[in-house]
């Protein structure tokens, strides 16, 4: 286990504070302000005269195809491009009647936001914020999903359609393998003009502003990029509002994970709280079921009882009837047999009296 | 560089979303498990 | 049988509610969506007069008035079809002198007057809107700001024009002729009158919304100069054949501002201001008199040519603009712009008016507006930072070797006199260095690293100095303020001292994103920065994606 | 109320295979050339399905995604997301819902529809999940987020491992039906305790997958018209799935006793109009409470002024079209016990769960960029789309004319009494 994860988890059992009071932050009231010392460039729209030397300084240092059309061919700037699999980095061409020649350009690549939200969506973490600024891509991971680049505000990542199994998602890195040996973004190192001002992000943005306060009127009084989507670092500064080369100016401040916290945040407390109210339905109703079934065990048992009551009462009742009955038969049963009895008797006394008729009539 | 301290909020929510998830399923085994032994007796009492 | 009449009803119900409340909410509900992209048309005026008396059940008319005009025209009618004539002026309200008192009085005077005509000339103009037809009239602001771009402006040569005009039409003299145009109110009269020597600007009385004025309302600059300008020319071309425009496409096109005649020479406008005058921090008297403190008056007086402005700006509301309220001709400081401010002058202080940037009213910002707006000149002056004024710059205008300390009192022929002096010493030639201090061409060799595309620039260095020299030339202003022979070096030869061996660029431009001078561009950015910002804001070839133009390939 | 006499005409498996005792549709022993047979009696436009389907199949996993969808960089999710995911496990909520009414909330007279929803389900979320191999770029990889790198921080994650859960708990929960199949006695009646506990597992994991498919367009709130984006995303979708789950209960039953009446037995038989008309009544309930709160998202966002665009139009079908009349005619359908304006309704509201998906996925996704710029699916994405609902009615039929779906097996008949009692059994 990684040692922040580790820490993580003794931190959540409420010890972290008291073991590693540097590990212990509070996530409530944290302000994340990104890596210090992160490097940042601020393309600036007024120097760019759409040479394209960026874009083919970019082919190179990153091992791209080559395009059908060469580089030096500068009509491809009346249309408006974006980034695929196969270009990491595209210029732009805006009219803008004030600037010499009518024209402004704008340098579109990854912008390598301080919150990713390619990051921030992404289900294998594929994408990683480096130390160095650069916001990198790791293929070995990628599923394929593509729920970055619909993340994406900037609609930077671009995916390798054609490949049937082993797709990649493809964007600028900010050269970040070069920034490791302390080289300069290709496109950076070739622009003629120096339209992209590299450096410290921190430091980059403050001379940013102080191009913008010292020439008044001729750029646009923001930095595109440094509160957008919670900044990013790749900035933009323009002499033309920024809608007009091509930008968003709407994507708000909010970065990235801080618009996905809330749905997140929710997922523990219906994952705590649904069992115990739907336990508790549960036992609401089997409780009531076991009620009404008692009740209803109770109510036969009494009617059962009441019904053998009944039934014993009719019983006896019959017995006595049955009994009073028998007796009266036996009684007329009796009285029927005496009388038959004495009649026969008398009967036969009568017939011994015959022959001897003095006994008959005597016995008369 | 890593010091235990977060750079971004989303290494930071990846950290603590991590936890969370592992918490979850603390929850969903816990509350079983305590059911169960919350309505163990259940079946002699109602023997009167 | 009854169940299904009863679920009938029951769906009958919900779809009625439907119906009606989809319509409604739709209906209610705002769109945010794209305003008119239609082009602006000059002559489209939104009548929406009723708007005063409160909200409208429907847009505004778009009307096209010269639309009109040419039908009009066309069936041998004049203006008085539609404007009522007073004392022989046109009034510019439609059909109508004074205002109705309540909206339905002035939307029914709109809708009689107009669909009275449209009705006559429907057999003619099959296609115009009739009385049903309300949308195809209301159709909203849709050219909201239309009928006023570009503004007109009365410039010194035009008033010149007017004034000889003017005196012909009126057979007066010249300088008698202002009383033509120019008035004031006089309340004890309670008319307007010619005041002499005070005239002043229209803008200052004539404001962009009505103002109230001692009791009576002064018109709006729109009214007014319809008013006085389309009224005069109306009746000049009733005499002669030269007249102004009448109609809008006279004036509020710029086409129609180009055409406009120019006499050759500009003649001044006397209204007793100097040629020439010292500008000096103290307190001011009305009669030109000034009070001067010498410990506390700043870096020294200013000599200000104001004839020669008067030709460089072509006008007076320039430099003496118009307030909210009022507006006049008198000097900066004496009653507006004081030294320590005061309300009329909105608190901007004397050196505030004089230096402020980013403004065209101050002289500091005046300059360096100008300096950008040529482009023979943008190549060196637009890079340049405008934020603060170089520390060098105060002894280009104020002058040095007044007393630093007592008190004096400068009267006004001294003030003129003292300037005038100092102007006349002033060197305006051009001023160039010996051409053998000019290296004819330098190779900029800095292309050595190996994966170069190209080969090192050829820097033509002579032919570039000589062609800025000779356009600088030409330029008053630059002869007057580019201080020395080095100034001219200066724009690209930035950041160090003067000299006629400057720095290597690569002494400062090396290596780029330096943590400590991160600002400040590698070498290579210095150049193509330099070159093909200059390039690109004088408009010189090569262009700016043109590397052939000045790099030539490695391999060839 | 008219449906009640077992219809044998309509039934299409052939007669042949029935037993003689039409009732509990037991099949009689079959051949095993028999059982080819039967298995291979397809109707031909499931055939053609089927054939499409494969030959889609051979193309997307043989030229990748750009031969057979339109997907761009632009538009990544397509109607394989928005129909076979977001619509399929919205319309496989009948599942959590059924048994959750049946055995949580005591609605026994609910207990003949739980098989058939909980079937339903079962194969919905599985052919979800079939159907994501087609999308995503490395299927091989799936088991990647809950297995080998867990980014926690996606909803994403939260949807996949709920679904792979559910998925999981739907199969056990469908496994006594399959163990009755077979005979396994005594592991169904082991399984078969469990149910409770399953059930409120499955409604836990339900409401959370449910409503996080609706969070996974949390992060995008400059992509998704204001009028669909809203913070109460989440709560749409969960709410919304129940109404679709409801929906698909009716509608299934409805075509069980269409096509299968000869599988049914008394009970369900029987139960199959309370069944309907208690759905009816929560499903307009629950539909009303649902079109409620639709107005409170645009009002927290105050996106009122967007109603009077082509969007608000098009928002107003939704919500009056697709979520007020489905439910007034619920209502109707309930009051007058008129099965006609249930059945309507279930098809309708089933519609709306679809178009509110792919209003929120598509047609309200992207919705600032120029329409050449925008999604419409390829003909190979139609076809697996309509290949996948083909397969889950195949499977249905196949399993259903199996198992004892619709009717209970004779030998259980009697455990149903105490169906509800939890596995670790309190209750007694």
């Amino acid at each position: 286990m990684k040692r922040r994860s580790f820490l993580g988890l003794v931190g959540a059992a409420g010890l972290g504070a008291s073991l590693a009071p540097a590990a212990a932050q509070a996530a409530g009231n944290t302000h994340f302000t990104g890596y210090k010392d992160s490097f940042g460039v601020v393309f600036d729209a007024t120097r760019c005269i759409g040479c394209r030397k960026c874009e083919a300084a970019c082919q190179k240092v990153n091992d791209l195809p080559t395009p059908k059309k060469p580089f030096d061919d500068l009509s491809v700037l009346q249309d408006h491009r974006r980034t695929d699999a196969k270009t990491y980095t595209v210029i732009n061409q805006f009219a803008n009647p004030a600037a010499p020649e009518g024209k402004t350009f704008h340098k579109f690549q990854c912008n390598h936001c301080n919150e990713p939200a390619c990051a921030s969506s992404c289900f294998v973490k594929a994408f990683t914020k480096n130390p160095d600024g650069s916001v990198t891509y790791d293929a070995s991971l990628c599923v394929g999903c593509r729920y970055c680049m619909v993340a994406c505000p900037f609609y930077v990542p671009t995916y390798e359609y054609d490949s049937a199994l082993v797709p990649k998602v493809q964007k600028c890195t900010f050269c970040h393998p070069r920034l490791e040996q302390g080289l300069l973004p290709g496109c950076v190192e070739a622009c003629p003009k120096e339209a992209m001002l590299f450096g410290k992000r921190e430091e980059v943005l403050r001379l940013a502003w102080e191009r913008i306060r010292s020439n008044p009127g001729k750029y646009v009084e923001h930095v595109y990029g440094e509160h957008e989507m919670g900044g990013t670092a790749w900035m933009v500064i323009s002499p033309i509002p920024f809608a007009q080369i091509g930008l968003n100016e709407g994507l708000g401040v909010t970065p990235a994970p801080a618009l996905t916290a809330g749905a997140l945040g929710a997922v523990p407390i219906v994952v705590g709280l649904w069992p115990v109210l739907l336990g508790g339905l549960y036992g609401i109703n089997t409780m009531r079921e076991r009620a009404v079934k008692k009740e209803k065990a109770e109510a036969v048992a009494a009617a059962k009882q009441e019904t053998q009551e009944a039934a014993n009462a009719k019983l006896q009742d019959e017995l006595k009837k049955a009994e009073a009955a028998a007796q009266k038969k036996m009684d007329a049963e009796i009285k029927k047999a005496v009388d038959e009895a004495v009649k026969a008797k008398v009967a036969e006394m009568e017939a011994a009296k015959g022959p001897s008729e003095g006994d008959q009539k005597e016995a008369d | 560089m890593d010091t235990g301290t977060f750079h971004t909020l989303h290494d930071f929510m990846v950290h603590s979303k991590g936890i969370v998830y592992i918490i979850m399923g603390v929850i969903l085994a816990g509350s079983l498990i305590f059911w169960r032994f919350l309505t163990a007796r259940e079946k002699p009492i109602r023997k009167y | 049988m009854t169940q299904r009449k009863r679920a009938a009803r029951w769906v009958g119900i919900p779809c009625a509610i439907l119906f009606l409340t989809v319509p409604f909410i739709s209906a209610t509900a705002s769109t945010p969506g794209p305003v008119g992209t239609t082009e602006p048309k000059v002559d489209a005026i939104v009548i929406d007069a009723a708007a005063v008396f409160g909200t409208l059940e429907q847009p505004g008319v778009v009307f096209y008035h010269e639309k009109h005009t040419t039908a009009l025209e066309k069936m041998a009618k004049d203006c008085t079809s539609c404007h009522m004539e007073v004392e022989g002026k046109l009034s510019f309200k439609f059909a109508r002198t004074a205002d109705p008192k309540s909206k339905t009085a002035m939307a029914e005077m709109y809708h009689t007057s107009c669909v009275a005509c449209h009705e006559k000339v429907v057999r003619s103009y099959p296609k115009v809107p009739q009385a049903a037809e309300c949308k195809r009239c209301h159709v909203g602001p849709a050219v909201e700001g239309a009928t006023v771009t570009p503004k007109p402006s009365l410039d010194l040569n035009l008033h010149g024009r007017h004034v000889v005009a003017e005196a012909k039409r009126l057979q007066v003299k010249e300088e008698e002729s202002c009383k033509a145009c120019h008035h004031t109110y006089d309340e004890a009269q309670k008319k307007l009158v010619y005041a002499k020597g005070e005239e002043g600007n229209c803008v200052y009385c004539h404001k962009q919304e009505p103002m109230t004025q001692a009791g009576r309302t002064v018109p709006t600059t729109r009214a007014a100069s319809h008013e006085s300008c389309v009224n005069c020319h109306l009746s000049t071309r009733k005499v002669q054949p030269e007249s102004g425009p009448v109609l809008c496409g006279g004036c509020h096109t710029a086409e129609a501002q180009a055409g406009w005649k120019k006499t050759p020479e500009t003649p001044r406008l006397l209204r007793g201001q100097a040629d020439a005058i010292l500008l000096v921090a103290g307190t001011p008297a009305a009669n030109g008199t000034v009070d001067v403190n010498w410990a506390s008056a700043g870096p020294g007086p200013v000599a200000f040519d104001h004839k020669a402005h008067e030709g460089f700006v072509g006008n007076c509301v320039t430099c003496h603009h118009p307030t909210k309220t009022g507006g006049s001709l008198a000097a900066c400081g004496a009653a507006c712009h004081t030294t320590t401010g005061s309300a009329d002058g909105n608190f901007i202080t004397t050196a505030q008016a004089a230096h402020q940037l980013g403004v065209t009213t101050s002289c500091v910002g005046c300059h360096t507006t100008q300096a950008n707006a040529r482009k023979e000149c943008a190549g060196c002056h637009a890079p340049m930072k405008q934020t603060v004024l170089s520390q060098n710059s105060c002894v280009q205008c104020h002058e040095a070797g007044f007393p630093t300390s007592g008190t004096q009192t400068l009267s006004k022929a001294e003030r003129e006199a003292t300037a005038a002096k100092i102007l006349a010493a002033k060197d305006r030639n051009p001023k160039t260095v010996p051409l053998e201090n000019v290296p004819e061409k330098l190779t900029l060799n800095y292309m050595n690293e190996e994966g170069d595309e190209w080969q090192a620039a050829e820097f033509p260095h002579r032919k570039i100095y000589l062609k800025l020299v000779e356009e600088a030339a030409k330029s008053p202003m630059a002869n007057r303020f580019h201080g020395d022979a080095l100034t001219m070096c200066s724009g690209c030869h930035h950041n160090a001292k003067p000299s006629l061996n400057p720095p290597k660029c690569a002494s400062c431009h090396s290596k780029p994103f330096q943590e400590r001078t991160a600002n400040q561009p590698g070498l290579k950015g210095a150049f193509h920065n330099q070159c093909i910002g200059c390039h690109q804001e004088m408009q010189v070839n090569p262009k700016a994606t043109d590397c052939q133009g000045c790099h030539k390939p490695k391999n060839s | 109320m008219s449906d009640h006499k077992p219809d044998v005409s309509t039934f299409t498996v052939d007669p042949k295979y029935l037993t003689k005792d039409g009732i509990t549709g037991l099949a009689r022993e079959l051949t095993t050339k028999e059982k080819i047979l039967e298995a291979a009696r397809l109707h031909p436009v499931m055939a053609t399905l089927l054939i499409m389907g494969g030959l889609a199949t051979i193309l997307r996993f043989t030229f990748g995604l750009g031969t057979v969808t339109n997907l761009d960089d632009n538009n990544p999710w397509g109607i394989w997301i928005s129909i076979d995911l977001l619509c399929g496990v919205a319309l496989a909520a009948g599942g959590f819902v059924t048994s959750a009414a049946c055995y949580i909330f005591g609605f026994k007279k609910f207990h003949s529809a739980v098989r058939p929803a909980i079937l339903t389900a079962f194969i919905g979320y599985a052919l979800v999940v079939f159907a994501l191999n087609y999308d995503v770029g490395r299927p091989y990889r799936l088991p990647y987020p809950l297995f080998w790198s867990q980014g926690t921080s996606s909803l994403l994650f939260e949807v996949g491992l709920c679904v792979f859960l559910y998925l999981t708990v739907l199969f056990i929960e469908f496994f006594p039906a399959a163990l009755e199949w077979l005979g396994l006695k005594k592991i169904r009646n082991v399984v078969h305790s469990l149910t409770i506990v399953l059930t409120i597992f499955g409604v836990v994991l339900s409401t959370l997958h449910q409503s996080s498919l609706g969070a996974l367009f949390l992060i995008a709130p400059s992509k998704v018209h204001p009028l669909w984006y809203s913070s109460y995303l989440p709560v749409y979708f969960f709410v919304s799935a129940i109404c679709a789950g409801l929906s698909v209960v009716i509608f299934e039953g409805m075509l069980s006793h269409k096509y299968m009446h000869a599988k049914m037995d008394k009970m369900t038989i029987e139960e199959h109009d309370g069944v309907m008309f208690g759905f009816a009544k929560a499903a307009a309930f629950v539909l009303m409470g649902y079109f409620f709160i639709k107005w409170v998202g645009v009002a927290a966002d105050n996106n009122w002024h967007y109603l009077g665009t082509g969007y608000g139009a098009w928002f107003l079908v939704e919500v009056i079209g697709f979520v007020f009349l489905p439910a007034v005619c619920y209502a109707i359908g309930y009051r007058e016990q008129n099965p006609t304006f249930v059945k309507v309704a279930a098809v309708w509201t089933i519609l709306g769960i679809v178009v509110n998906r792919l209003n929120v996925s598509q047609i309200a996704f992207n919705w600032q960029l120029p329409s050449d710029l925008r999604y419409f699916p390829h003909f190979w994405e139609i076809v697996v789309t309509a290949f996948i609902i083909g397969l889950h009615v195949l499977l249905f039929r196949l399993i259903a004319n199996r198992m004892p779906i619709l009717y209970t097996h004779p030998d259980y008949a009697d455990h149903d009494e105490d169906v509800a009692e939890p596995a670790h059994g309190g209750g007694h």
